[in-house]
């Protein structure tokens, strides 16, 4: 198996057309067409029929059957307007704010295997690259916000800094238990550690009594993560009007929102990967009705890492049109007063599961 | 160890080792930002323009500044006759038509002194009631979004969709209702409309339980609110709060109680104050307690009104209401228990015009924003949405 | 008061609240009108009105401690603005009293009385917003529901409407 | 600590019995209440989901006695004048012309049979600023002018807003006005002509 591993991308990445590294262009172009598409798709016109049935409302309805067409529409909508950049904004950082925000939740896709043949980089500190890159995204929130010379905005900025880099250590060490029952950072070794004949039974999350720590830990955290409610005080609309992209329009907008959603999908393969065996499919062999055997293979994996993807957004999005915002300090408070602790002792549970296993 | 204040420069702390001066710490030279939270704010619910001064997250004063929805309402009263009054005060707390209006009726009936047919007054607490719990819906579902829950918002106006369809039935708008006339009603209410709103009570009960379960139990909201905003009893009556502000606040005062009118004393019905178990006295979850109570309250008053309402035999919503309403020359103080608390009307006749002298609306936000600058001192931003919410402004009311 | 006609409770203790007040101060205020609607009495020395808000709230019989509407006034046929109180003793006492006091129509000032109840603050800046009379003493006398550079007193009886604010056309 | 662990408790609690309740929501998303009006006798027993309507092509039927959309039955209107002067912001704008006296039949009458005395030439309601309280129709003596359950008459011009129900034409309003003045100057005429006899025959008596 470990010679058909990153086969696709492997054979990919060797493509060359006229001595151009065209292969590596369709890798990169991948990830980014995904995101494109299942923002468009499932983030945005998904976000807000499950919104409107969770509230008794219709949702989009007018264009296409179903509304299906409303996030096209909106898109167009949004090439139109006009790209306003305030006159007083710091256009450097305005401009690059955004950017770096795409890039930053872009990047960790490289490193996220979605079938046992595709990965974009296998490189041997996967996860450690994906917790890492994702702190590129505070840089492009502050730019974001300080560049708007909007005290609105800045206020957001500084909140989301604040918000980010603290939550990274419980989401961390979270995910520094999956780590350690797997004994690995690649994330596709992690991946072919929980397959097995009897499916979900293999998953990290089924394999230790404490691992259900960890993974809630990091659910939370994750969702403190990528601004998501109840933990979107850098963007909360009723404070901060909307936080760090207060002042942004047209497509720079939209690029913010589609750095949104792919950070979203990124911390939910992250977890699914870890936690829930990535591309791994849940059913068990059952005697002679092989399913997980059927249900494996290159194009299944994709489709099992995306449905688990999807499902954890579901989550958040479900969580975020239930629940109210924290406040600032209460944030704090869950973070180093509850994830925390509850992490290390997580950490060190796991730690001792590995050594005295039966 | 001593502190010294460079001149805006961020303090020092330093000490002294014989004649060399060591500085052992150094704060950043922070400077105090001037924030308009306003009047184009999501959270300061109408045109509300708060400016506050602010130092990082924490604010150290907060100014409310008003008058940009004056629409006059005081001039224009002294230049329409009295019934041409109530369609204006419809506009005053446009969230709670009906019990402006009610307030306005009993006033001139006061100057008037008039006797009401019972049956009139059946329906107008009916409807009054009803309006009271679309209003505290409205006060429920918003501050829930102020708070970020978006979802109860949506419940709570479903079922005041249903409230206003009642009260279009009753009277023939949605919101500005003119319905309760000086002396009388304008209508009747339709023939099977207390049924129905018997059947709305059936209906509404539950789901309140459920907005309480989704929104007022959950541990979040009740962290957001719970001790922040909190406005000790005296001084909630020296700046004259009234209302579920003032009844937040542990003041056991209802006028329909207190100062009766119309046929309050005959019903039943609890003033509801926080017990200083599931909330600190005084601070915004009592404040959106009161409420979430005084809505179950209302249900009951309106269960009684429609068991004990008189018969529609032979009665004309308008056989009290006087041909012309000319009062003799006096002055009146009328005031009514509205959603948002007292609303009073002083009213001057010079007993030869048909139009008022001077109409003034004492309106109830107004008076209860009036403590927004002693509330908010000190508190964080997420905290002054959370207490403008529980304020619970009607910004229409605010600047009239 | 018609002779016969029954003298309701509420205006009864109105009238032993003033005579507490009117044994205080004397001939400082005018006489109480008895009416059932709204009994108020006058304070005809101005300069003694803090005095009189001050002994209305905290003497242990009268304890006026809610404010619930101050509304200002013009009387143009004499010449004078005004102001009227309606007080009442929340929840202790609860009787009811209201108090009128009146200043020139030009250039009158009354005493503020933002320091006794927290209520009057907004509520004089608003009368002084509608009718120009001004509050000596008050912490905060602006302009309130206007703005700053709004030209009149829209209440008064004999107010013209500007015609242009800020270029812009005010009369409908 | 206990408190610690009770917020923690209380806080997973209450967070599921909220997830719980909108997932329920959720899954009720497959059903979808009805547009039947409040006086609808089924109102309350229709199913419990999606509660909005499309609105255009999906409408809650306004009751009938909903004010909204001013209307004047002109043929039943005597011009009195009483809503022009109970209206409280003037947003009805009225002119009469008296009939003439051999006009009269065909002036014609209002429908219970009261004999119309004035051409109303102009009647111009400013639905626009018309504030739907309903005073104008409850002074009116003929109840010719009326709320329609109407609810939804936005336009983009604003010139459209303003109504005219006027049963005259501009040059039938003039034609009307000029012979009333005519029997008005004659009417005069004849009261001078008299006076003057009178004053002469008073003269000539001295």
């Amino acid at each position: 198996m470990g010679n058909s591993l990153n086969a696709w991308s492997d054979a990919l990445a060797g493509f060359y057309l006229f001595g151009l590294p065209l292969g590596l262009v369709i890798l990169a172009a991948i990830p980014l067409v995904f995101i494109a598409l299942y923002s468009l798709t499932y983030g945005v016109y998904g976000e807000r029929k499950i919104s409107a049935f969770m509230q008794d409302r219709l949702g989009p309805m007018e264009v296409g059957k179903w509304g299906i067409l409303q996030t096209i529409a909106d898109i167009l909508k949004l090439l139109q307007k006009e790209d306003i950049v305030p006159a007083s904004a710091d256009k450097f950082l305005f401009v690059v704010g955004p950017g770096i925000l795409f890039v930053g939740s872009f990047l960790a896709f490289a490193v996220l295997p979605f079938s046992p043949a595709f990965i974009g980089a296998s490189l041997n500190v996967g996860l450690f690259f994906a917790i890492g890159i994702v702190a590129i995204e505070v840089v492009g929130i502050l730019a974001a916000g300080w560049g708007s010379n909007n005290k609105w905005s800045l206020y957001g900025a500084v909140r989301s800094v604040a918000q980010i880099v603290s939550y990274e250590i419980p989401a961390a060490i979270a995910l520094l238990c999956g780590a350690m029952m797997a004994g690995t950072l690649d994330m596709q070794k992690i991946t072919m550690l929980q397959s097995g004949a009897y499916g979900f039974a293999h998953f990290f999350l089924f394999q230790s009594p404490i691992a259900w720590l960890p993974f809630l830990i990091y659910f939370i955290a994750s969702l403190a993560e990528v601004n998501r409610a109840p933990f979107d005080i850098p963007e909360a609309e009723s404070e901060l009007v909307a936080g760090y992209f207060t002042e942004y329009t047209g497509m720079k907008f939209a690029v913010i929102f589609l750095a949104e959603y792919g950070s979203m999908f990124m911390v939910s393969a992250i977890i699914s990967i870890v936690f829930l065996g990535g591309w791994n499919s849940p059913l068990p062999n059952i005697g002679s009705v092989a399913l997980n055997d059927w249900t494996n293979g290159p194009v299944w994996g994709a489709f099992w890492i995306i449905t688990k993807g999807f499902f954890f957004i579901f989550v958040q999005m479900w969580l975020r049109w239930t629940l109210p915002r924290l406040r600032v300090d209460q944030l704090m408070y869950l973070c180093w007063k509850v994830l925390t602790p509850f992490a290390f002792i997580s950490f060190v549970l796991t730690a001792i599961w590995e050594v005295y296993r039966p | 160890m001593q502190e010294l204040d460079t001149a805006g420069l961020g303090s020092v702390r330093v000490t002294r080792k014989s004649d060399t001066v060591v500085i052992l710490e150094k704060d950043l030279a922070t400077e105090q930002m001037v924030l308009a939270m306003g009047p184009q704010h999501p959270s300061t619910h109408g045109v509300l323009k708060l400016e506050c001064l602010t130092d990082g997250e924490v604010i150290t004063q907060a100014e409310p500044y008003l008058g940009y929805l004056h629409r006059c309402f005081e001039k224009c009263c002294e230049n329409v006759d009295y019934p041409a009054v109530v369609p204006y005060t419809d506009r005053l707390d446009y969230l709670a038509g009906m019990n402006s209006e009610f307030a306005y009726a009993i006033t001139v009936e006061k100057l008037l002194d008039i006797e009401i047919p019972r049956r009139v007054e059946f329906i107008r607490v009916i409807v009054a009631e009803l309006n009271r719990i679309a209003s505290h819906l409205v006060a429920i579902g918003t501050y829930g979004i102020d708070l970020g829950a978006f979802t109860p918002f949506l419940f709570c106006f479903r079922d005041r969709e249903i409230i206003l369809g009642l009260l279009e039935w009753a009277s023939g708008a949605r919101m500005l209702y003119n319905y309760i006339w000086v002396g009388g009603l304008a209508y009747d209410v339709p023939a099977d409309f207390l049924k129905r709103v018997k059947e709305f009570v059936n209906y509404f009960r539950p789901k309140a339980l459920e907005l309480s379960e989704l929104l007022t139990e959950n541990e979040i909201f009740v962290k957001r609110t719970h001790g922040i905003g909190i406005m000790p009893a005296d001084v909630a009556i020296n700046y004259g709060w009234s209302g579920p502000m003032l009844r937040g606040s542990g003041v056991k005062w209802d006028l329909r109680r207190n100062d009766p009118y119309s046929i309050y004393p005959e019903l039943d019905f609890k003033v509801p104050v926080p017990d200083g178990k599931h909330s600190v006295i005084g601070d915004c979850l009592s404040r959106h307690l009161v409420r979430a109570w005084e809505m179950d309250e209302s249900l009951k008053i309106i269960e009684q009104c429609i068991d004990k309402m008189p018969s529609s035999e032979g009665f004309n919503s308008r056989s009290a209401i006087p041909k012309r309403i000319r009062p003799k020359a006096g002055e009146v103080y009328g005031r009514a228990e509205n959603p948002r608390g007292e609303l009073g009307f002083y009213i001057e006749s010079d007993g030869k015009s048909t139009k008022p002298l001077r109409c003034k609306a004492r309106s109830s936000c107004f008076v209860n924003l009036s403590a927004m600058k002693d509330l908010s001192k000190g508190q964080l931003i997420p905290d002054l949405v959370a207490i403008i919410g529980s304020i619970d402004i009607v910004l229409g009311e605010v600047d009239r | 008061m018609e002779e016969g006609k029954v003298i309701s409770q509420s205006l009864q203790e109105s009238a032993a609240a003033y005579s507490i007040i009117h044994e205080k101060f004397g001939s400082a205020i005018s006489d109480l009108d008895a009416n059932e609607t709204m009994p108020f009495f006058e304070v005809v020395d101005t300069s003694l009105w803090t005095e009189i808000a001050l002994f209305m709230r905290d003497h242990p019989k009268l304890k006026f401690n809610y404010m619930a509407c101050l509304t200002g006034v013009d009387y143009p046929a004499e010449e004078k603005l005004g102001i009227i109180c309606n007080f009442e003793s929340l929840a202790l006492l609860n009787h009811k009293l209201s108090v009128k006091v009146k200043c020139a129509r030009d250039g009158g000032s009354i005493p503020s009385v933002a320091c006794v109840w927290h209520t009057a603050n907004w509520h004089e800046r608003e009368a002084y917003d509608m009718f120009g009379m001004t509050f000596t003493g008050h912490p905060d006398p602006r302009r309130i529901l206007c703005p700053e550079d709004w030209e009149g007193y829209p209440l008064r009886k004999d107010y013209k409407v500007q015609d242009k604010y800020h270029g812009i056309k005010v009369p409908y | 600590m206990s408190e610690y662990f009770g917020n923690i408790k209380t806080g997973a609690v209450t967070i599921a019995a909220g997830m719980g309740i909108t997932l329920k929501h959720f899954f009720n998303a497959i059903h979808r209440k009805g547009d039947a009006g409040l006086d609808d006798v089924d109102y309350f027993r229709q199913v419990d989901g999606l509660c909005t309507l499309q609105y255009p092509r999906e409408v809650i039927p306004t009751p009938a006695n909903a004010r909204y959309r001013l209307y004047n039955k002109i043929e039943d209107c005597i011009g009195c004048g009483q809503c022009v002067r109970a209206c409280p912001i003037s947003c009805i704008e009225m002119e009469t012309i008296k009939v003439a006296p051999d006009d009269l039949a065909l002036c014609g009458k209002t429908s219970d049979g009261q004999q119309k005395k004035f051409w109303v030439p102009v009647f111009d309601i400013d639905v626009a600023k018309c504030m739907t309280c309903g005073i104008c129709t409850t002074v009116c003596p003929t109840e010719c002018l009326y709320h329609t359950p109407v609810a939804d008459f936005s336009e983009f011009d604003r010139s459209n807003m303003l109504y005219h129900f006027g049963n005259l034409t501009r040059l039938e309003a003039e034609a009307k006005r000029r012979k009333l003045a005519e029997i008005q100057a004659k009417a005069l005429a004849d009261k001078e002509k008299k006076a003057a006899e009178a004053k002469q025959e008073t003269k000539d008596g001295e």
